[in-house]
């Protein structure tokens, strides 16, 4: 019986000692933390990340365990794991809010721009084959290799939800699959984070001065609270046909925005950015920080991925830019190339990066609006892609 | 399974291209029916007269003043339209105001 | 394997090729819209609704499909259908709200008014006994006539809560039943949005002038906040003995009256009236749209509910003003029959018609309050019926 | 079956009313023992004028002072009104502000 | 068939017939109601308790009966009771909005006051053994004592998250457990509310007039932002390693705190303080309060246990104080011996009870924020002790 | 079992009284450090210079008043620090009012 009481007060330190890992995450947890609230990156999210991921590597590990036989519930964040990440809930519920807080009017005014939100999708593939290049170093698969594209979308539900998807796959059909939902969120919101860093080398390095000192007037036209309305709707529509299995994603974020652009549910489209949005960040972050314990994250297989990601972020920024100055050759209204760049999404960081350095080539030359465009694309083409993703990941790996 | 990736990489742009690129039509067209707006919805429109000087692009640096300003004092004005629409249920509560509208 | 890559492109035109009903739902996803945004009828509900029909009809039913062996969750709808609507919660949640938001005073200043709520009950029997008439056309049995009959009630929780249980008692009993959750949600709530244009010749063609311009006195006695708080303890307790299966819905939305009444719990109050409020009526009304699919709501048997459901409603104002002539007959203190058309719930639309009405006969004639008191009563009476039909229903069908 | 359905109607509608005549006559009970009110529950409208008599101590304002000085700035001020009545738990946040009230 | 009907009519009054205690459960819930809206003590959990009683108890318990296997889902309390309270739930995410709401600094600027914390918890081993010595009497085994003694720890989740597992695990083991959840958490509640009347006469019997004099000088020094932000991490990390079993209460508390203090996220500790926390609330006391149909707790043990859960917080009191009177024997910087009592919890109506006692005896003595040092430190102390009996019980029952 | 009452309680309180004076030593190194400000975490400091004034405990009625004052009237200004940070999701909503920030 004694020797229950020293178990007792040692069974920490002993597990500590076994799994020397989990104290290295708290210093990565640590590190979150600092980034999130010291530099303020990314904080609604980054801080219950990090502090999801202390959790999942406390000693024991108490929050993360499955239910023991003994009258001992799951864990409260495996809880969210299973009922909030693998049924697709809290990222489509963030997607709900998100479509709440979205204008997509600079879409609508200036729809070339949807091409540019396309083309920054180049990351996402590119990011794909690296990874499955690496294949025979860090043992990826086209799962793996899905997942890892997806951080290049910019997009922090959907990566959570295309990571969570590919997991459950592999598991699922037998496959071997590693699990790596929590590595690629916090790679995608990290350069999320870092978009203002890691983009204006690059605009500058693939643009000439003349060329980001195009100025582009203001729009012609306001969009009308019609069309505001009937483009969630007719968004679903069409992506839903040419991609069926885009339409969760695609469909809630419309369901968001029409509550938002149809002015008689005020108290819903409120509810939805607020409070419901609040408590669904609040959890998700949790549950996503918590899918980290040390043996799973703490491998080299972290890094590639991270690696990758970067790769994933810098081709979509070059593709987006390509892209526009390939529609200045045959067009005569001259675009900014540098609003290409915000296609990759990282909304609204991207567009404000482009703002900010079209202001120094040219001060008064206001391309944010401009740069919406391509960056609200962006989202509209990332989640068409993680339909193409769940459309033909099954059929190659059957 | 590169090769696979290469496919699905060719496919998977071309998908997203042709997703946009139908859309972009489609908001086209939408643009092209409202610049001759039918009478049938443009009740929504005029019922929204907060909203007028929203998307009046021109004078921007202005309009973001002034955004900026009301939106910094009166956070949650939208708390007071919490009841828009005219939900019988959900204004239940309300039975004793008695705002005079248009049943 | 170009054919997978083919088929990913065309599977969604195939589906809609194969299930063309989806389509035809889109139009009616499209008409519920239109009513509910630019007509403004009650756009809480027809907003969401609206758009989960949509959801539920887009090509391969990714919202609404169970979920399959690979990976895949099953379909973000089909989640809140099985977890909100079946278990009840959704619905009994929004009558926390409605408890909360309603002010029972003019029921407890006026308590004969609870009769003629009584009296419009008879709506939702007559409708029952139609539907069972209509048996041989349109193969309804007691469920669906139960189902049918409550929308006369005019009050969308209770008829969703009736009508999921219905279906489920089918299904557990293998009682061959219809799925007519959606459409009797939808008649109730378009009824209930229609009363302004459904009542008015109804009153008048069953009053005179005269009767019309009685004039009723404000309440004599304004109501004490003890008896506020009390009420809702008796009436749970009360309706519970004599009702018991009633006790679900009259005891939340009693509860979330009482703290609206107590005074010392205003901050549960009010998140209950407001953000929990919004986040059901959010998911509820997606889940009842979502078990729209074309192939269940297309059917000649929608269109017999609808003409029942109205029935239902005329019945129940006809009703309400029958009574209250023949309380005039008996009781020296003259009541305006009008307000016994209140009496059919659709709370506070019925009560305010008749405002308006007397206003137009005789200015200055102010019934709202008055109106009120039928106006809620029916609340309870429906909520009572309920209870009925859940005792009733099981033995009779076994 | 339409006579199951007659039966279910007839019992239904003498259900209804009598529950709601049961609930009409308790009613009437409840409006009779108000107008004569017993000193029992008296309390709840005497505490509920405003929470008047709630600040019963001496030299309240010093205290006052000291604890909302420090606390004022900080972004909960709304937690003050939301936390009507007396939670210990809930109202734990607001330790700093110390309303005097007969604890 | 009459019969049916007839039934239908009197099954409620048959049931009352039958279930006498449940019609008694009515005035308890009464009493509970009355203590919490007229005498306004602890309104936000005793009204949904008391309401929760209420609906537990009413007429074929319609609202805490399992699924019948007629279609009829769970009850709406039940459903709450399993989904929420034995998950830990509902507990814990009260514990993340009171971390949310707790301001640390007190504890940090005078870390001393901890002891005090710790102190106090006598009262949970003193009522934990006297549960034993009934053992005879009341047949209370080790599961119900745990349950009883953390009533001492005077912090309502913490006893339904404790009371809860206790259940479960004797549940699990086949080990005979009394259902003792909601006594537990009345008797906690209660007595929290009426710490006014139950702290004062023990702190003056145990103090002298000189010693209730002592005057405590404002801290020295304000407490950095810095600090609060790393107040959180640390005391997780701490407690966790030494308590493993103590995690998820200490680690969602302290998680709530760090988006409280980060500044980042004021969004997210806003909703967990207000809305997220009202929903859970509401919640968490209806399906507490639903754990109490009459035969459950109208035994004699719930007499012991409200005795048992009064000496807890007595002992608990003077546990406080004499540590704190020893503390001045050994130190030279002399504390009000008052303060001690405060460590009982219970905040922050223990810290107010000695501001307004150390007023009277002298004024101008500000002990508030003093008392608020070991009133703060007894929640991290009960969440310690809740860990340790997590930690023990199941090897001893086993 | 009276017996395991006790072991556990001696047992419970020894570790009870050990993790407080861990945190207690921990806290002291903690204050001990944060005296002697490291440049690291130090911009955290500066950023929350609206709090600074927090505890400045002299003057205090006037604080007060002034705080009461304002609180009362806009019981929700917090809102407003709703959106505070910089995250590029959930910030997205506000792209028309570009508050000019360090990106
Ligand atoms: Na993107
Ligand atoms: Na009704
Ligand atoms: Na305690």
């Amino acid at each position: 019986m004694e020797t229950d009481y020293i178990n007792l007060i040692f069974e920490g330190f002993i597990d500590i000692y076994n799994n020397p890992r989990n104290a290295i995450m708290w210093l990565i947890a640590g590190f979150l933390m600092y980034f999130g609230i010291a530099k303020k990156k990314e904080p609604l999210l980054l801080v219950p990340i990090s502090f999801g991921v202390l959790l999942a590597n406390l000693p024991l590990g108490e929050l993360v365990k499955p239910s023991s036989g003994e009258g001992e519930p799951m864990g409260f964040l495996l809880f969210f794991q299973e009922n909030g990440l693998h049924t697709d809930l809290l990222p489509l519920l963030v997607f709900l809010g998100l479509g709440a807080l979205t204008d997509f009017s600079p879409v609508i005014s200036n729809p070339k721009t949807l091409l540019l939100g396309a083309a920054a999708q180049a990351g996402v593939f590119v990011a794909l084959i690296g990874t499955l290049l690496l294949n025979p170093i860090f043992d990826f698969g086209l799962l793996e290799a899905s997942s890892v594209g997806i951080i290049g979308g910019a997009d922090g539900p959907t990566t959570i939800f295309i990571a969570s998807r590919m997991k459950e796959l592999g598991n699922s059909l037998g496959v071997g699959v590693q699990d790596i939902v929590g590595a690629t969120a916090v790679a995608a919101y990290s350069y999320m984070a870092l978009v203002p860093l890691i983009q204006p080398p690059i605009i500058k390095f693939f643009t000439t001065k003349k060329e980001r000192q195009i100025v582009m007037p203001p729009p012609k036209r306001e969009v009308s609270k019609r069309a505001k309305i009937l483009f969630p709707i007719i968004c679903t529509i069409v992506i839903s046909i040419l991609v069926p299995k885009a339409s969760p994603l695609v469909g809630i974020l419309m369901f968001g925005n029409l509550m938002r652009e149809c002015g008689v549910v005020e108290r819903l489209s409120s509810t939805a950015q607020n409070e419901l949005m609040n408590i669904v960040v609040i959890i998700l972050g949790l549950a996503v920080g918590s899918t980290m314990p040390g043996e799973v994250f703490l491998k080299f297989q972290t890094i590639a991925i991270f690696v990758l990601g970067l790769v994933a972020f810098i081709t979509a920024t070059i593709a987006g830019i390509l892209l526009a100055k390939l529609m200045n050759l045959v067009s005569k209204e001259k675009i900014n190339p540098m609003i290409g760049a915000a296609g990759v999404s990282a909304v609204p960081m991207a567009a404000r990066v482009v703002q900010e350095m079209a202001q120094k080539e040219k001060p008064g030359n206001m391309l944010l609006m401009h740069a919406m465009g391509p960056n609200i694309a962006g989202v509209i083409g990332t989640a068409t892609v993680a339909g193409v993703l769940l459309s033909l990941v099954p059929g190659l790996i059957g | 399974m590169v090769l696979d990736g290469l496919y699905m990489s060719l496919i998977g742009l071309a998908v997203v291209f042709m997703v946009l690129v139908f859309l972009l039509i489609t908001i086209n067209l939408l643009n092209y029916f409202d610049r001759k707006p039918s009478k049938k919805i443009i009740e929504v429109e005029t019922t929204s007269t907060l909203n007028k000087s929203e998307s009046n692009i021109e004078n921007v640096v202005a309009a973001i003043a002034l955004s900026l300003a009301m939106s910094e004092k009166t956070p949650q004005m939208n708390i007071s339209n919490k009841n828009s629409g005219s939900s019988n249920w959900l204004s239940i509560g309300q039975q004793r105001l008695f705002r005079s509208r248009e049943v």
